[in-house]
């Protein structure tokens, strides 16, 4: 008896949960998919290659580094194929594919190989790529194109295809040729914040507007989102913080002053912050570990965010709220360490 | 490191590639790095801030060495940084002198040369200690070490950044600059990259010398 | 919001033109002293205090300068004074609190000759701020240093943990971080100056 | 104004300043002067700062103090180099003292080849680790688990794994830190002075053939040792073996001659050892099957 | 936020519980229904001297001596110890062997070799009235009754009678939650003895002079609980309620938080709140061996896993070789792990030739299959708070993961409360990553133990 | 410090004696020095550099004036309107009167300044009293985006803007007629709107707000004042101050 295998012996607890990191991460890019799909409807082939080539440049620049530091090839676990996606989703549509490969690399190999890899990166990868690339190219990073163009399945954006290094056409007379009424090549939010115009929310919803990828259809995004809370794989508290947060700071001042100040569900729908709220300021790696710290930081990445919208001199915040977020998280988690069980008072004020 | 600090040493090659190497006050030291990361937007801005801090390095070790027997302990300190002050504020005005322009585009960091950690270290750790040729050969070294290290950024951030070196044009014409590398950001990330390189290339010699050890090879 | 409100000189100095991460000023001790996120916290209220000596001293001695009509003595007058009142402050803390001293007191050599502080006094002097507003520019840098020296030191300590790549451990790592840092400082860019 | 009063008034009121700072620091130093002995930053720089602990004080900096008020002698600190240690110690004025080098010593021959398994660990690769879950899946619960704590603790890099899993000190880097001796969960390393040559590589407490059936190398408490050498210098405790230092000046080669197992061995100044010639040959290369 | 989080939970869950806390698949049905038997007399019996906590025993016997079941062997070490009782007739044939243990090390322990002819019959024995017996004479006799905590931690249970200075037990918790998996012995003492259950609980209310006893019992075990509450004193005493099915409920701090709403406070006992907590087990056997002044020799243990032929809970004597034990209840080829107690807490044994000690309150076999489990590919901690979540004592395992990962092992104790950590193996056990969280933490309580004494001793 | 002394020296030795005088000799003699060495340069290069200054501000005005080929400052505030040279400061705003060859009045060149994207941008532009139109701008100070918010500096394009932009004053001189704002990209209708540049609104919304803030404040005194500034062209001398509300 026994004699067959020789006995084994292991630590306790002998059982594990059934939930491993590469189905979390899988999970995520399905979530994913269904966003990616629709812009690809709206934008057509252009957003195809965009995505493909963030993608596509994450994991190679992922196994590169493995390789210079001889790591086990971490390419299997799909966090890099997230990166890829969510940074392909963050940049308008015509952006060129090389500037687009250029954000991919950052990403990974700034935001992420530099720290050791899954785990270890300090701020989201994604978003160090996108704001590189919006430092780097600020004129390609706020150029954008209308949606649902005529024949968007069989050409390009002219400015997609761009040689690399080189400066993209101006794609303001393609814009007119393809003649669609009254396209400012303004995102709501900039219209918002230069002409105090307000999109309607139902066109936010639906995604009839100028913007990148992933910031025109709140609503699939939001689903999307929700069925990761509903699979455990991603912290709700997170994405709820955020939309308290932004609610937090927009509506009194909307009350205040509804001319120029947007109103909270036009925040709320308007740009990024769907898709930064529940797919990059939930990123768990960049965010903090205790329960109060999950709320504050949600809450701050809110606030800040409309803070910037408004104020700022950017019309879109939420990136740059979600990096600063995660810069701030290791104090978040430093000063709201829980109490823990049976902890006597006079431990709690020492 | 046997070396005991109160021995003068005599001149040798060595006093002016210090400076330039196994010294490097960026590289290596890690000093002065605001200016360096401040003007290097362009290379001619590098050239000039490395030129200046040269000299203000060279005549403050000079009259520092010559002083060396007179001054204090106690206000050592507060003469060496009147007696640097003094150049900076000289240089200040020769540039202003010699082209508004650039002085503009230096801005402050030209007067903020005194604050240059390097050449207050310089005074304390050497002149201070050392005879007059050896300490301007020194400083020397350390200014032209100074003013590599600045190079180094200034021509790797105006050629991304602008697509030129010295204002002239290197790319066809319509390559797309990298604004960010003449930003603040541009600044860390290429000093950043440069470390990396030079720790990478350290890491695969020590790694040869080790295989070729063989195994037995113990780092003590 | 008008550029010379004192709130706006705070934001600015604090926030939008932070002295590290922007500015460039202050850079040993940033990256020297950013590994522990208490000595960063001491080293942060040891500059701000210095910060304000060096304003309310760079004031003073303007106005004597201009009093007496000889300005191009301003560089070594303040650098001297700030130098010498610094290096008191340190001598009567090391004195009579030896327990402040070890907390605040190592930095201040570290502190009195370094860009920021001499770069605080200058700028003040250039954009031609009264008393109020240097107050207000001082205490905007001195928060700004302070801010990014923590999150700094929250990173680094984060990363204490993680196993880095032997390449990218020590300097390197801290000057792509403030790289990253400053990346993200640039959201605050044209705050309060887009809305008139 | 004319350009010799600007002059005149700078130069006076530079040489005012000037005069002002100087007041107020000899004012400052007769005041509040505080002393503390610079030598001790000096000397620190003249140490290694590896803060390893093995000259006994909690690190480099209490070191040099200890040097100077005499309390520590610079020989004790095992890590820097001789002539380092003679420099410090012409700057201070005082002789070098001399200490006999310590080494660590491991108490277990039982590699794979010679000791049996009685399970398989799967798990954490640690010493620590396979230490917890009922004592490792070796058949002697006192042996040398072979998952390389020690050699991961040992700053100097002075510990490696041989093929046979057992780790291997370098006598010539080993500071005798004695981190080691804290990591390893079995307390299976002692830091002896070289001189200390006649070693029992074991640790069972357990006699004759259940012995046996565990290692091949183990100390059976056969006694032979101990009939062998000089009256007193071994004796069996819990039927193992046990050296008396006291008495070792008298220790020779003639002890581990007879023993059957090499447990007990013989080092030689360059800290190799070697086991007597009645022990059995060992010529297995390859591990014991596991079970 | 805690208090906020129990009392939601609480409108979910009809049954009182505490916060945080994990549900793992629990594999009761296996034998859950299984009646109590009796397995035969090993030929020989090892005895540990020490298989409780505190000093070890002490052999009253020698070789060669002939012994009756029942017979006291060994005295108790001390204060905190407890004696041993033969746990069959036989001859004695070593009182000092060096023999394997669940724990590693090998320690001292009695052989007796057992008498087949005998009827192994309990005749050491002398009926008395623990009614008319003073609570200190019952601290006596449960001392002498060699009874030790059954639930697992085998603590001598005359200690948990006589709380510190200055403390009065003024609550009894009796702990029936039986939260690890697999294990039904306690759910089948509930059933089976009830009776001699609360005439324990009766004593050990006497003995400790506490006002009443609540007896806590996992909501997937009420038949148990209606069968306790059918035969309850009318005096109303002692109650029993139903606690949520939750690991690990069954931890007397959670257990007491669950009940009563009280917290232990952080590096306490129980009995710094009035509280003592007992097994259902301990009070069974104190019920039946106390009014006997027998000796405890035998203890109910669960078999399962899928590795065993013959799932059940047996009644074991004290000192069966695990071997035997498994060759009585048929174990599978291919089964190659044995865990000693629950397989979260219990840890797999490295050798047959152990023994069942008092403490051993089940044996789980594993086959290869079942384990693909526990050999995933370990990932860094990706920060996901799963096991902030899930760490019944509110600790940061993740952080304290992270250190111990760089072998920070005092800034674990000072910063982030190691020591509270009772090793229930939640966080490992939600960890995507796989870390061996618990382990690390083990790791590290030792580590910094022995560095503690090294410090006393210079 | 030699460590040669430092050995030499007792493990607790008491404070050392303060060498005052030398520290008084030193520090006040290096101080002098330096007074001495910095004046010198400074007399040295004073003319130099007020020359250069010259140059730079001519540069500038004789670029926002087309056709100017000299220049007078003044100050001008609701105070009245005073020549530079015998002006104390804080009566006013300095404004630059540029005038041709003949001492014709070109135009008058105002400095202006606002916030931009990344901090405060100062420029000094021209005003023609003739066409009441703005004449030029010139960027003396920003730290706007390389390639992005800094083409406010030389794009031709957005230049162009201002080479004739409406700035008439309104009926009652009070003010200007239609504000001067800045619109999107492409979207200029009106002769007083600046076109802006794409992905750099804010620094053109700041150019024209500074430009409108300081044409509603000055443009109605310049014409008050416009004869006297007219005069001081022909004068030969700087004009004499002419009080206020003259005519
Ligand atoms: C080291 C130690 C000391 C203890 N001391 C006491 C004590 O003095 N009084 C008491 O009533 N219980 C004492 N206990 C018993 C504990 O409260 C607890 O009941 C016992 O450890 C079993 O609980 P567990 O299985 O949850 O570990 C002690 C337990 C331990 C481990
Ligand atoms: C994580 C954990 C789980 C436990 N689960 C149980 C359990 O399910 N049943 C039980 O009786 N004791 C369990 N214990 C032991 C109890 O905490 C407590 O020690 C015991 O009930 C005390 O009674 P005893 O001394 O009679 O064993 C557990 C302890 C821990 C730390
Ligand atoms: C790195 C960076 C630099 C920028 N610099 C400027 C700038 O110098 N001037 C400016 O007006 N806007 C600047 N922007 C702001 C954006 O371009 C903003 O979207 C734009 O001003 C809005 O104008 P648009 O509606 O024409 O795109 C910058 C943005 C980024 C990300
Ligand atoms: C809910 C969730 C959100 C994520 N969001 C991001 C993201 O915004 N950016 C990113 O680079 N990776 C994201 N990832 C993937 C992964 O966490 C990321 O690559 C790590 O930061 C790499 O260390 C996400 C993963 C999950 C589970
Ligand atoms: S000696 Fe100890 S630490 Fe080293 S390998 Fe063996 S068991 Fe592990
Ligand atoms: S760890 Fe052990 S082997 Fe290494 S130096 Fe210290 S004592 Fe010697
Ligand atoms: S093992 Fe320790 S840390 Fe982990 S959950 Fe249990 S108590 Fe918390
Ligand atoms: S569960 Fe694992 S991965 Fe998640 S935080 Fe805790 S340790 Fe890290
Ligand atoms: S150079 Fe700026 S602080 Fe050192």
């Amino acid at each position: 008896m026994l004699k067959k295998a020789p006995i084994e012996i292991r630590t306790s607890p002998h059982l594990k949960k059934a939930l491993s990191v590469e189905q979390i991460m899988r999970n995520v890019v399905y979530a994913l998919l269904p966003i990616c799909a629709w812009s690809v409807y709206q934008f057509g082939i252009s957003a195809l290659a965009l995505i493909l080539v963030t993608t596509i440049t994450c994991i190679l620049t992922e196994s590169f580094f493995c390789w210079m530091s001889d790591r086990p090839n971490s390419v299997k676990d799909y966090s890099v194929v997230i990166t890829g996606l969510l940074l392909a989703l963050t940049l308008p549509p015509g952006f060129p594919l090389w500037m687009a490969a250029v954000a991919g690399f950052i990403a990974i190999a700034l935001g992420k190989s530099l720290f050791g890899g899954l785990g270890f990166n300090v701020m989201n990868p994604a978003l160090i790529g996108r704001a590189f690339v919006q430092a780097a190219f600020p004129v390609a990073i706020t150029t954008w194109t209308p949606s649902f163009v005529p024949g968007r399945f069989l050409e390009f954006i002219p400015s997609t295809l761009a040689v690399p290094f080189m400066t993209p056409v101006d794609t303001s007379d393609w814009v007119k040729e393809k003649a669609i009424d009254g396209f400012t090549g303004a995102t709501p939010l900039a219209l918002q914040k230069f002409e105090q115009v307000s999109a309607d929310t139902m066109d936010l919803l639906t995604g009839s507007v100028a913007g990148s990828a992933g910031e025109t259809s709140a609503i699939i995004i939001f689903i999307c989102g929700l069925y990761l809370a509903f699979r455990k794989m991603m912290d709700w508290r997170i994405p709820a913080g955020v939309f308290a947060g932004t609610v937090l700071l927009s509506l009194p001042l909307y009350l205040y002053n509804p001319e120029i100040y947007p109103s909270p569900q036009f925040m709320l729908f308007s740009g990024g912050l769907m898709l930064g709220a529940m797919f990059m300021a939930s990123d768990m790696v960049g965010s903090p570990l205790t329960p109060r710290g999950i709320w504050l930081y949600g809450a701050f990445i809110g606030v800040l965010t409309v803070t910037i919208r408004i104020f700022g001199g950017l019309n879109e915040g939420v990136m740059y709220a979600i990096l600063v977020a995660n810069a701030l998280a290791p104090m978040i988690d430093s000063i709201t360490q829980p109490r823990i069980y049976g902890e006597r008072k006079e431990e709690v004020e020492s | 490191m046997a070396t005991l600090p109160n021995q003068e040493e005599k001149i040798t090659l060595d006093t002016f590639l210090r400076g330039l190497w196994e010294e490097n006050p960026v590289f290596v030291m890690l000093l002065g790095l605001c200016p360096v990361l401040a003007v290097t937007n362009s290379t001619m801005n590098a050239i000039a801030m490395g030129l200046a801090t040269t000299f203000v390095l060279v005549a403050s070790s000079t009259l520092v060495s010559l002083l060396r027997k007179v001054i204090p302990r106690q206000v050592r300190i507060a003469t060496y940084i009147i007696i640097i002050a003094t150049f900076v504020t000289i240089v200040d005005y020769v540039i202003q002198a010699i082209s508004l322009d650039l002085y503009n585009a230096l801005g402050a960091f030209i007067q903020l040369i005194v604050a240059n950690c390097v050449i207050l270290g310089r005074a304390e750790a050497y002149a201070s200690r050392q005879r007059l040729g050896a300490s301007v050969i020194n400083a020397l070294g350390m200014g032209a070490g100074f003013t590599i290290a600045l190079l180094c950024l200034g021509t790797v951030r105006e050629l991304l950044g602008a697509g030129t070196i010295l204002g002239v044009q290197i790319f066809s014409v319509n390559f797309e600059p990298w604004v960010v590398m003449i930003l603040p950001p541009g600044g860390f990330f290429v000093l950043g990259a440069w470390l990396l390189l030079f720790e990478y290339l350290k890491q695969r010699k020590e790694r040869k010398l080790l295989s070729e050890e063989g195994a037995t090879a113990h780092g003590s | 919001m008008d550029p010379n409100s004192l709130t706006f000189i705070f934001l600015n100095a604090a926030l939008i033109n932070n002295f590290v991460l922007a500015l460039f000023l202050g850079l040993c001790p940033f990256l020297g002293v950013s590994a522990k996120r208490e000595t960063a916290w001491n080293m942060g209220l040891a500059t701000m205090f210095v910060m304000l000596v060096s304003s309310t001293s760079a004031y003073a001695i303007n106005w004597l300068l201009t009093e007496l009509e000889i300005e191009f003595l301003r560089l070594i007058c303040y650098i001297a004074v700030i130098a010498s009142a610094v290096q008191l402050v340190e001598m009567t803390v090391k004195k009579f609190s030896p327990t402040l001293f070890r907390a605040l007191g190592i930095f201040l050599p570290l502190i009195t000759t370094n860009c920021a502080i001499l770069g605080l006094a200058l700028f003040q002097t250039f954009r031609e701020y009264d008393f109020l507003q240097s107050l207000a520019f001082c205490v905007g840098a001195g928060v700004g240093f302070t801010i990014a020296l923590m999150m700094m030191a929250g990173l680094r300590e984060k990363l204490e943990l993680a196993k880095v790549p032997s390449v990218s451990q020590g300097a390197a790592m801290s000057l792509m971080l403030a790289g990253l840092l400053s990346l993200a400082f640039m959201g605050f860019a044209g705050l309060g100056g887009s809305h008139a | 104004m004319t350009e010799l009063t600007s002059i005149a008034i700078s130069v006076g009121f530079m040489a005012g300043l000037g005069l002002l700072l100087a007041t107020v620091l000899v004012i400052a130093n007769k005041r509040l002067f505080v002393y503390e002995d610079p030598r001790i930053d000096e000397i620190e720089d003249l140490l290694p700062s590896a803060n390893c602990g093995a000259c006994g004080s909690p690190g480099c900096r209490p070191f040099a103090e200890g040097l100077i008020d005499g309390s520590y002698e610079p020989a004790q600190c095992t890590v820097n180099s001789k002539d380092m240690n003679k420099i410090i110690a012409d700057y201070l004025g005082v002789d070098l003292g001399n200490r006999e080098k310590r080494v660590a010593r491991l108490a277990c021959a039982g590699g794979k080849h010679v000791a049996y398994i009685r399970a398989s660990y799967d798990g954490m690769d640690t010493c620590r680790g396979a230490a917890l879950v009922s004592g490792g899946g070796k058949g002697c619960t006192w042996g040398c688990l072979g998952m390389g704590d020690c050699e991961v603790v040992c700053e100097f890099d002075a510990i490696s794994m041989n093929r046979y899993g057992l780790p291997v000190v370098d006598e010539e880097i080993c500071t005798a830190c004695g981190d080691c001796v804290d990591v390893c969960p079995k307390k299976l390393f002692e830091l002896h002075p070289v001189s200390h040559q006649l070693f029992v590589a074991c640790k069972n407490l357990e006699k004759g053939d259940e012995a046996e059936a565990e290692c091949e190398v183990i100390c059976t408490a056969c006694e032979r040792c101990a009939v062998d050498s000089p009256e007193g210098l071994i004796e069996i405790k819990e039927n193992l073996a046990v050296i008396d230092y006291g008495k070792n000046r008298i220790s020779s080669r003639v002890a581990i001659e007879r023993c059957p197992t090499g447990a007990i061995v013989w080092f030689d100044k360059k800290g190799n050892y070697a086991v007597g010639k009645d022990a059995r040959k060992v010529i297995r290369k390859e591990a014991l099957p596991v079970g | 936020m805690r208090s906020f989080q129990t009392g939601f939970m609480n409108i979910f869950s009809k049954h009182k519980t505490f916060s945080h806390g994990i549900h793992p698949v629990e594999h009761k049905e296996m034998t859950a229904d299984k009646v109590i038997r009796r397995i035969h007399f090993a030929p020989t019996m090892i005895i540990p001297l020490a298989q409780h906590r505190g000093a070890p025993a002490i052999p009253l016997v020698k070789p060669g001596q002939e012994v009756v079941r029942g017979e006291p062997i060994a005295r108790a070490g001390g204060f905190v110890s407890v004696p041993m009782h033969a746990p069959v007739t036989g001859v004695v044939k070593a009182i000092d062997e060096l023999v394997p243990t669940a724990e590693g090390p090998k320690t001292p322990a009695i052989i007796i070799e057992t008498y087949e002819a005998s009827t192994q019959q309990v005749l050491y024995d002398s009926p008395r009235d623990p009614d008319t017996m003073t609570p200190e004479e019952l601290v006596q006799a449960v001392q002498e009754s060699g009874m030790v905590g059954l639930g697992g931690a085998a603590f001598p249970s005359h200690v948990k009678l006589l709380p510190p200075k200055g403390k009065h037990i003024d609550t009894l918790v009796i702990n029936g939650c039986e939260c690890e998996p697999y294990l039904t012995c306690d759910h089948r003492v509930m059933l089976e003895q009830t009776d001699k259950l609360i005439q324990g609980i009766g004593m050990v209310l006497k003995a400790t002079g506490a006002e009443r006893a609540i007896i806590g019992v996992e909501d997937n075990k009420l038949d148990a609980v209606e069968h306790i509450r059918s035969r309850l004193p009318e005096n109303g005493n002692i109650s029993c309620q139903a606690v949520e099915t939750k690991y690990p409920q069954g931890a007397e701090k959670m257990l007491i938080t669950s009940l009563l709403g009280k917290e232990v406070p952080s590096g306490g006992i129980p009995a710094d709140i009035g509280v003592a907590v007992y097994n259902v087990g301990t009070m069974a056997q104190l019920g039946d061996l106390v009014p006997q002044s027998r000796g405890l020799i035998e203890r109910v243990v669960t078999v399962s896993g899928h590795g065993v032929e013959k799932p059940g809970n047996y009644l074991v004597p004290i000192g069966t070789p695990l071997r035997f034990l498994l060759e009585q209840v048929g174990a599978q080829p291919e089964s190659s792990e044995v865990v000693m107690g629950g397989p979260m807490m219990g840890m797999s044994t490295a050798s047959l030739d152990v023994a069942i000690t008092k403490g051993v309150s089940g044996v789980v076999l594993f086959r290869k299959p079942d384990e693909d489990m526990n050999n995933r590919r370990v990932y860094p901690c990706i920060k996901c708070s799963a096991c902030l979540d899930a760490c019944p004592l509110h600790l940061n395992p993740s952080m304290l993961g992270q250190l111990a990962g760089v072998r920070r092992y005092e800034e674990m104790e000072s910063d982030y409360h190691l020591n509270d950590c009772f090793e229930c193996g939640c966080c490992s056990y939600v960890c995507p990553s796989n870390i061996p969280l618990t382990q690390y933490f083990r790791i590290a309580k030792a580590i910094n133990r022995e560095a503690k004494a090294a410090e006393s001793k210079n | 410090m030699s460590s040669a002394e430092q050995g030499t020296l007792p493990p607790q030795a008491d404070q050392p004696q303060t060498p005052s005088f030398a520290m008084l000799r030193t520090l006040g003699g290096v101080a002098m020095l330096a007074g001495f060495l910095v004046v010198m340069v400074y007399q040295w290069t004073k003319p130099i550099i007020a020359e250069n200054k010259r140059i730079a501000i001519e540069k500038a005005v004789f670029r926002v004036v087309p056709g100017a080929a000299s220049r007078k400052d003044f100050l001008l505030g609701e105070a009245g309107l005073f020549a530079k040279a015998e002006a104390e400061a804080g009566e006013g705003e300095t404004i630059y009167a540029a005038y041709d060859e003949q001492g014709a009045l070109k135009g008058i060149a105002l400095e202006a300044a606002a916030t931009g994207y990344a901090d405060v941008i100062r420029i000094l532009y021209g005003y023609n009293p003739g066409c009441e139109c703005v004449t030029g701008i010139k960027v003396l100070k920003m730290a706007e985006t390389p390639g992005l918010g800094d083409k406010i500096a030389f794009d031709p394009e957005f230049l162009q803007n201002f080479e004739a932009l409406d700035a008439k004053l309104n009926s009652d001189k009070s003010g200007l007629e239609n504000e001067i704002v800045a619109v999107k990209h492409g979207a200029k209708t009106e002769p007083w709107q600046v076109d802006s540049i794409s992905g750099a609104t804010i620094s053109s919304v700041a150019i024209a707000r500074m430009i409108n803030k300081s044409g509603q404040r000055m443009f109605p005194l310049i014409a008050r004042h416009l004869a006297p500034l007219k005069a001081a062209g022909e004068a030969v001398q700087p004009a004499a101050p002419t009080q206020s509300g003259a005519e």
